[in-house]
């Protein structure tokens, strides 16, 4: 065969298994797009988030799927890149033509899909996108699951008004989208307290050394050391921190990096006593959270997170929504998700409006400390599963 | 006081390691006339031959040096010999092929990682990741003082070898003189092959010694890079003594613009140096420093 | 006219396929190729015609963007307006910047670009009041079809590339050539080699700027990540040059269809063709293999870019003589 | 007024003098030699003239206008067109297009440049290469290239750095036609020229230098007979 | 011994030397003589391995050096003082000298030759450590003609030596040279400063576009009236 009609040959045969893809299959499944980070510098929590809503979706399958019919799930990469997560939603939408929408880890990526969904009346369910924008656009096709950025500081905001009573704080935070938001909510609050606000400082993700900074919070003296990170950052903060000798009347990580088992293995000691806003942890109260938690660890045999629970806790609201939407057009799931009031392992799950957000799920924050290598729950009170620890014991006097 | 002598400590000990990657890279730019973008993707994979050593074999990142150099000086061999010598005869538009394959070198370098390891954050935690010792009120710690003992060691070892060996002497009179190099016997396709994986051994050897202070994924190289093609500027293309200086005064520059200026100013701090050196001051410290 | 033959069909292509072609998905990825088309071909305006190469296209293109997009959030003036005042406003960043950098010879011009970028970035992340930082500006897409954006862009690309075509036919498109070739045979030839210089980089920089405009009012989002991206924005610019073919027209338009079919192609493992045939076969080892496939974007292009520098230095448009040499006659026929 | 003199040039680099006191006047319309052994200073006085290096002191004075201070591509505008030692052809463009680029400093369009460099490059001879890709050239047509791409900037004065240096006998005498063509068509010439013949048999008057000074001065034969530039070219015991 | 037969060499696409055949015998002083560009140093460059030949050989002591890589022919003996001295600016005029014994024969005697490189040149061992960058033109070339020693010649080529040096500095380089062949090693010599270096000279041959036009004992060439007139133009 003469090269050219080789290349034919071989160009035809693909052009017609394309073609063969892209055909819906006639199955009676239900069709639902997940947009997620597989490849690219966030890889490592789309791996979480996907192993979370591959486990919830073997789980609803099990049990029949919804009215007869299984769901299925189609995972698409969007790499970390906004333009790329639109390709990704695009396909999904015109070539898969999925019912409802999900996942949408980084900020920048979600905003960018929910413009898309609302545009093509597809109902998306943001999983993990923390921007407060996300739900303050009136998007009526938009909902989302996890708090916004910037009401992760709550419960740390009672804790402080009703028992550590500072009287100064320092910020730390890292500059990304959530870093930002949180802080700005949290000096809000601050302010609010009349606690007065030393300094606030961003730093660049990934730093190889913060010492100069501490060096400058040391010399400030404060009761609060408020920081916003990420894991790794995280544990050379708390590192840095105890090389230095610092010592505030207690250290409070503003949710992400804080409460990772790994914080716990890079800052080893250093993690001890330290505060964290979270979201959720295997023991804040919710039925199936636990459960969850030992799940996954049993099937993927590594350790999962609150990332992980946003994903799996997704598909049981989509699952319940598709439960009771009178058919599934995107439409009527829309109008399903909207009257949504069901709880999962990630919480009571509501849609509600208030503020200028809108179809935002709101949920109350905790705040959990590093007890001898254990994550405790010691806020609210009533959740508690042990008192905290207050004040910190300067490092000196550790053993 | 304490404040400022905290961030000079703080900025020196950083740039002890920052020197020996510019070292490495500027031996490269020295001798082959390129600069390397794929420097700090090096010293990335090192890291991740250290993290596995520790990790599965519980091998002491310090021993590791004894593995992560060789093995990093072969990758950078065979990176020169099969990827970069070749262009050499290529005629192109663009002059700088080399430079673009080097990033092009980095950018699968960092995929293939990624590839195995996923973008999984990794550590390298050992028994002295944490420790510090005081000198008075300022704090130094445990592994990065040793790093920078390390890394001091390294670059006089270094300055020695180019100084006191013929080999290192034929890498400095290919610098200089290719052509009469090659009149003096010295074979320098060669000498290029051997700078490129010193230049690597150098990252490796960074790397590994960053390997218990930091942490470690796919994308670390790129800052690196950066740093390294900053110090080699400051350091005057080509100049040991330089890229020490260079390294020490990047070091010390992030760490008092960090403390003085606020943290998010680190980077740019460095580029603005960078920048002014490059217009202002051509051939980088050296003119200042007559090395 | 056989010169503009293929290029017009091209057009017309171009022109019909979305109403032939109703997916929008599809559309969308032929949007994003003219707005590489056009960074890549500004891209090769300074680097591939006049020898400065650019190792920080991303400033031009996040100070595009960021110009459309600050007069919509502080002056909500319509962000299509913005578009020109992206080009000014990347112009406007170049000019002093260019100024400065120039005397620097070869390669230390291009690391004095990369570190604009950088700066850049850091200077548009720490200006929260100005440009929100991180958090970032979110803007309402002006349009719910994809068809006029793709028609807008279709229509600056064309302006693009006629306008490099005319710049490349006239005595700028000379002057910047022999500056590329010999700088100083250029001096004596009576050419300003810094005003050209000026006005190559001033050309380029402002079809940047457009393109980012164009991303802003497209995408509806950005931040400095995001358009000041060095990996995915300036570096890939320099790629698209490179693996196309720096120096020639039309080598841009084939570098940036390269990589975005490639990123395209293996991130949807070569368009669920693995996955058509694992359920077809129900063999796991096509899943297995999809996986792989998927994962490696990067992974391809890099090693595509490699491949290219190797064996085809100057691109595929550049050494198009050479490829059909190769894999056209050489090929013994059987 | 003189046409065009350079007085007491003086350029330094590091600490040596490369060229060092030089003044010489060239009378318009002649063919004026700068002659001295390797080294001695003469492609730096060119450097010096068409403003590549700065002078440390001296003038330069064209057409009564000092231009020492002007840059390079204005000097060309006012009519100082030159060639280059080491040949510095455009290389991935046409003969042809390399005639056109220098034709755009005297016109604007296109077309005008076309015409422009069509008729140099016919009047220079080099027609049947104009289509070839400059870097493919061999050494007798680059040289020629070089001086037609000098020529399409019209000059009034044209400086000349070894045109014939690796040319065999026909190319050279080639080379000689020409360089009496382009005086006979009204510019002037100062050569730089290695093979003594040449330079004797064209050029109205030599100026000689050795060490960056002038050693001697005048025609042909006067410059021949003089004992420090015999000195210079031949060595000590010749004369 | 050395012997250079029919050699055509390439710049590129471009030929600078047609068929150029020449022989140095032991003990002898040869001298290429030839206007700029006449291919001179073109020569020197390819019987030290920089360029190769497309045709023709090159030999010396039976052993083909065309065929030999070119860091390998210092160590046969053949040694080249480049045009311009090319000395490594930024290291020790120390340093330059011992970059001429890499070769492990020079190695071995290398602090001996030292000492004798400095007894011939005593201003270079006042000024060992200085960088060579430093040095005046004719120390310079005294460095670079160490360097050339170090390497345990049997073959000396120079190209032009005399190349930006006072007059007196000349005679001395041309002393110098004279004094090593007198040591023994043969010497070849590339030279536009005619007249002094044909009066010494055993035999010389003209060049003249990449050709060898004409060729000779130094003396009888001397009063060749073709060499004058080549020079002169009279």
């Amino acid at each position: 065969m003469k090269p050219a009609r080789k290349m034919f040959v071989f160009l035809t045969a693909f052009a017609l298994s394309v073609c063969a893809t892209a055909v819906p299959a006639l199955s009676q499944t239900i069709k639902v797009g997940v947009v997620l980070p597989l490849t690219g510098s966030e890889a490592a929590f789309g791996e979480i988030e996907r192993n979370s809503f591959q486990m919830a979706l073997d789980e609803i399958n099990a049990k029949g799927g919804v009215k007869g019919r299984k769901i299925e799930l189609i995972f698409e990469d969007d790499t970390g890149k906004p333009d790329v997560g639109r390709s990704a939603v695009e396909k999904l939408i015109s070539q898969d033509k999925v019912s409802v929408l999900t996942g949408g880890y980084s900020s920048a990526v979600s905003i960018g899909v929910t413009a898309l969904a609302q545009q093509k009346n597809i109902p998306f369910l943001v999983t993990t996108g923390s921007a407060d924008e996300i739900t303050e656009k009136g998007y009526s096709y938009v909902f989302r699951i996890n708090p916004p950025a910037s009401e992760y500081p709550e419960a740390v905001t009672s804790f402080l008004q009703e028992v550590v009573k500072p009287k100064t704080a320092v910020i730390l935070y890292e500059n990304t989208s959530f870093g930002q938001s949180s802080s700005k909510s949290f000096e809000g609050n601050l302010k609010n307290l009349g606690v007065q606000l030393l300094l606030k400082e961003a730093y660049n993700a990934n730093a190889v050394d913060f010492k100069p900074i501490l060096t400058r919070v040391k010399s400030m003296n404060p009761d609060l050391i408020y920081m916003v990170s990420y894991v790794m950052d995280a544990a050379l903060l708390m590192r840095q921190s105890k090389e230095l000798d610092i010592n505030p009347q207690l250290f409070v990580g503003g949710g992400a990096g804080f409460t990772l088992p790994e914080f716990r293995e890079n800052a080893q000691a250093a993690a001890d006593n330290v505060f964290s806003a979270t979201l959720w942890s295997e023991s804040v109260p919710y039925p199936g959270a636990m459960d969850y938690y030992k799940k996954y660890n049993a099937r993927f045999k590594s350790n999962t997170e609150y990332h992980g629970t946003e994903a799996y806790a997704c598909l049981y609201v989509i699952a319940d929504a598709l439960q009771r939407a009178r058919t599934f057009s995107p439409s009527d799931i829309r109008d399903a998700l909207a009257s949504t009031d069901t709880k999962t392992a990630f919480g009571p799950v509501k849609f509600v409006s208030y503020g200028k957000k809108t179809q935002q799920n709101r949920l109350p924050t905790f705040m959990v400390q590093w007890q001898r290598g254990k994550l405790e729950t010691v806020w609210p009170r009533n959740v508690a599963t042990k008192g905290y620890i207050f004040p910190t014991t300067p490092w000196r006097e550790r053993k | 006081m304490d404040v400022f002598w905290q961030t000079l400590v703080a900025g020196i000990l950083k740039g002890g390691l920052y020197a020996l990657i510019g070292i490495g890279m500027t031996l490269i730019m020295g001798v082959m006339g390129i600069i390397n973008l794929a420097q700090g993707q090096l010293m990335m994979v090192s890291m991740y031959i250290t993290y596995v050593l520790f990790s599965a074999l519980r091998i002491d990142p310090y021993l590791s040096l004894a593995i992560a150099m060789p093995a990093l000086f072969l990758l950078g061999v065979l990176i020169q010999k099969y990827f970069l010598n070749p262009l050499l005869k290529v005629d192109t538009i663009l002059p700088h092929n080399q430079v673009l394959m080097t990033v092009g070198i980095g950018m699968v370098l960092t995929e293939v990682i990624r590839f195995i390891f996923k973008s999984d954050y990794r550590s390298v935690s050992t028994t002295y990741s944490n420790k510090t010792f005081f000198l008075g009120h300022i704090s130094f710690s445990v592994a990065l003082t040793v790093a920078f003992g390390i890394a001091v060691m390294f670059t006089l070892g270094m300055f020695l070898f180019l100084m006191k060996t013929d080999l290192g002497r034929s890498i400095r009179a290919t610098a200089q003189d290719k052509e009469a190099a090659t009149l003096m016997g010295v074979n320098t396709g060669r000498i290029t092959v051997i700078t490129f994986g010193l230049g690597s051994a150098l990252a490796a050897c960074a790397g590994t010694l960053l390997a218990p202070v930091f942490y470690i994924f796919p994308d670390i190289g790129g800052p690196f890079t950066s740093k390294a093609f900053v110090i080699t500027i400051l350091g005057g293309l080509g100049s040991t003594v330089g890229a020490i200086f260079g390294g020490l005064t990047l070091g010390i520059a992030e760490s008092v613009g960090s403390t003085y200026l606020g943290m998010d100013y680190e980077n740019i701090i460095g580029m603005i140096i960078f920048v002014g050196v490059l217009v202002f001051l051509p051939s980088g410290f050296k003119r200042l420093t007559k090395v | 006219m056989k010169k503009n033959l293929y290029p017009l069909i091209f057009l017309l292509a171009l022109i019909v396929l979305p109403l032939l072609l109703r997916q929008e998905y599809y559309q969308h990825l032929i949007i994003l190729f003219m707005m590489w088309v056009i960074i890549g071909s500004a891209w090769n305006l300074l680097a591939g015609y006049t020898g400065r190469v650019s190792f920080g296209h991303a400033a031009f293109f996040g100070s595009g963007a960021y110009a459309a997009g600050l007069l919509t959030y502080h002056y909500a003036i319509s962000p299509w307006w913005g578009m020109v005042t992206g080009g000014l406003l990347a112009t406007a960043v170049a000019f002093p910047f260019g100024w400065i950098t120039f005397r620097l010879r070869g390669a230390y011009f291009a690391l004095a670009t990369l570190a604009l970028n950088e700066v850049l970035k850091d200077a548009a992340k720490i200006a929260e009041p100005l440009t929100n930082g991180m958090v970032g500006i979110l803007i309402m897409p002006t349009f719910s079809s994809k068809l006029p954006y793709y028609y807008i862009i279709l229509f600056m690309m064309v302006l693009t590339i006629l306008c490099m075509r005319l710049t490349v036919h006239s005595k700028l498109g000379y002057y910047f050539i022999s500056i590329r070739e010999d700088q100083e045979a250029a001096e004596s030839m009576g050419i300003n080699t810094t005003r050209y210089k000026m006005i190559s980089l001033c050309i380029g920089t402002f079809w940047t700027g457009l393109a980012g405009a164009f991303y802003m009012n497209y995408m509806g989002f950005i931040d400095p990540s995001v358009v000041f991206s060095l990996q995915d924005l300036s570096i890939a610019a320099v790629l698209v040059g490179i693996v196309g073919g720096v120096g020639t027209i039309y080598g841009p338009a084939v570098g940036a269809f390269i990589m975005i079919a490639v990123q395209e192609f293996f991130r949807s493992g070569f368009f669920g063709l693995f996955k058509y045939f694992a359920d077809k076969t129900g063999s796991s080892a096509f899943t297995t293999v999809s996986e792989f496939v998927k994962t490696a974007h990067t992974l391809g292009f890099g090693l595509l870019v490699i491949f290219v520098i190797l064996l085809l230095p100057n691109g595929i448009v550049g050494d198009w003589p050479k490829i059909k040499r190769k894999v056209f006659r050489i090929k013994p026929e059987n | 007024m003189s046409f065009f003199r350079t007085e007491n040039l003086v350029k330094y680099f590091g600490g040596l003098a490369a060229v060092n006191n030089v003044s010489f006047e060239v009378r318009e319309g002649e063919i004026f030699g700068l002659i001295g052994p390797n080294g001695s200073g003469k492609t730096t006085t060119f450097n010096l003239i068409s403003g590549f290096h700065r002078l440390n002191s001296g003038r330069v004075v064209f057409k009564g206008q000092e231009i020492h201070r002007l840059p390079t591509y204005q000097i060309c505008r006012l009519g100082i067109g030159r060639t280059f030692q080491v040949v510095k052809p455009l290389g991935r463009m046409s003969v042809l297009d390399n005639v056109i680029a220098a034709a755009f400093a005297r016109v604007n369009t296109l077309r005008e440049a076309r015409d422009l460099a069509l008729e140099t490059i016919d009047f220079c001879g080099i027609v049947p290469v104009q289509n070839l890709l400059a870097k493919s050239l061999p050494i007798a047509w680059r040289k020629r290239l070089e001086i037609t791409r000098a020529m399409a900037t019209r000059p009034a004065l044209l400086l000349l750095d070894e045109t014939s240096a690796g040319l065999n006998p026909t190319e050279l005498l080639q080379a000689i036609d020409l360089i009496k063509k382009i005086r006979d068509n009204g510019t002037t010439i100062i050569i730089i020229e290695h093979i003594m013949h040449v330079i004797m048999s064209i050029s109205d008057r030599i100026h000689a230098i050795n060490f960056g000074q002038t050693i001697g001065e005048g025609t042909p034969q006067e410059v021949a007979q003089n004992k420090a530039v015999i000195e210079a070219y031949l060595g000590t015991d010749y004369a | 011994m050395l012997k250079v037969e029919g050699i055509d060499v390439y710049y590129g696409d471009l030929q600078v030397l047609w068929e150029v055949s020449f022989e140095v015998r032991e003990n002898e002083i040869v001298v290429l003589v030839g206007a700029n560009g006449a291919g001179k140093s073109t020569t020197l460059k390819t019987i030290s391995g920089l360029l190769r030949p497309r045709k023709g050989a090159i030999e010396f002591d039976g052993l083909r050096l065309d065929q030999t890589p070119a860091d390998r022919i210092i160590g046969c003996g053949v040694v080249h003082v480049p045009e311009a001295r090319r000395l490594f600016v930024e290291m020790s005029v120390e340093e330059n000298l011992i970059m001429g014994s890499l070769s492990s024969a020079a190695k071995a005697r290398r602090q001996e030759r030292l000492n004798w490189v400095y007894g011939l040149f005593p201003r270079l061992r006042e000024r060992h450590s200085q960088p060579a960058g430093t040095l005046s033109g004719g120390e310079q070339q005294m460095c670079a003609i160490g360097r050339g020693l170090m390497a345990l010649p049997k073959i000396l080529m120079f190209d032009e030596p005399s190349l930006g040096l006072a007059p007196i500095l000349v005679q001395n380089v041309f002393d110098i040279i004279k004094r090593i062949n007198k040591e023994g090693v043969t010497i070849l010599l590339v030279e536009q400063n005619v007249r002094q270096t044909l009066s010494f000279c055993d035999r010389a041959y003209v060049l003249e576009n990449g050709r060898v036009v004409l060729q000779g004992a130094g003396r009888e060439l001397m009063t060749n009236s073709y060499v004058k007139e080549a020079y002169l133009g009279l």
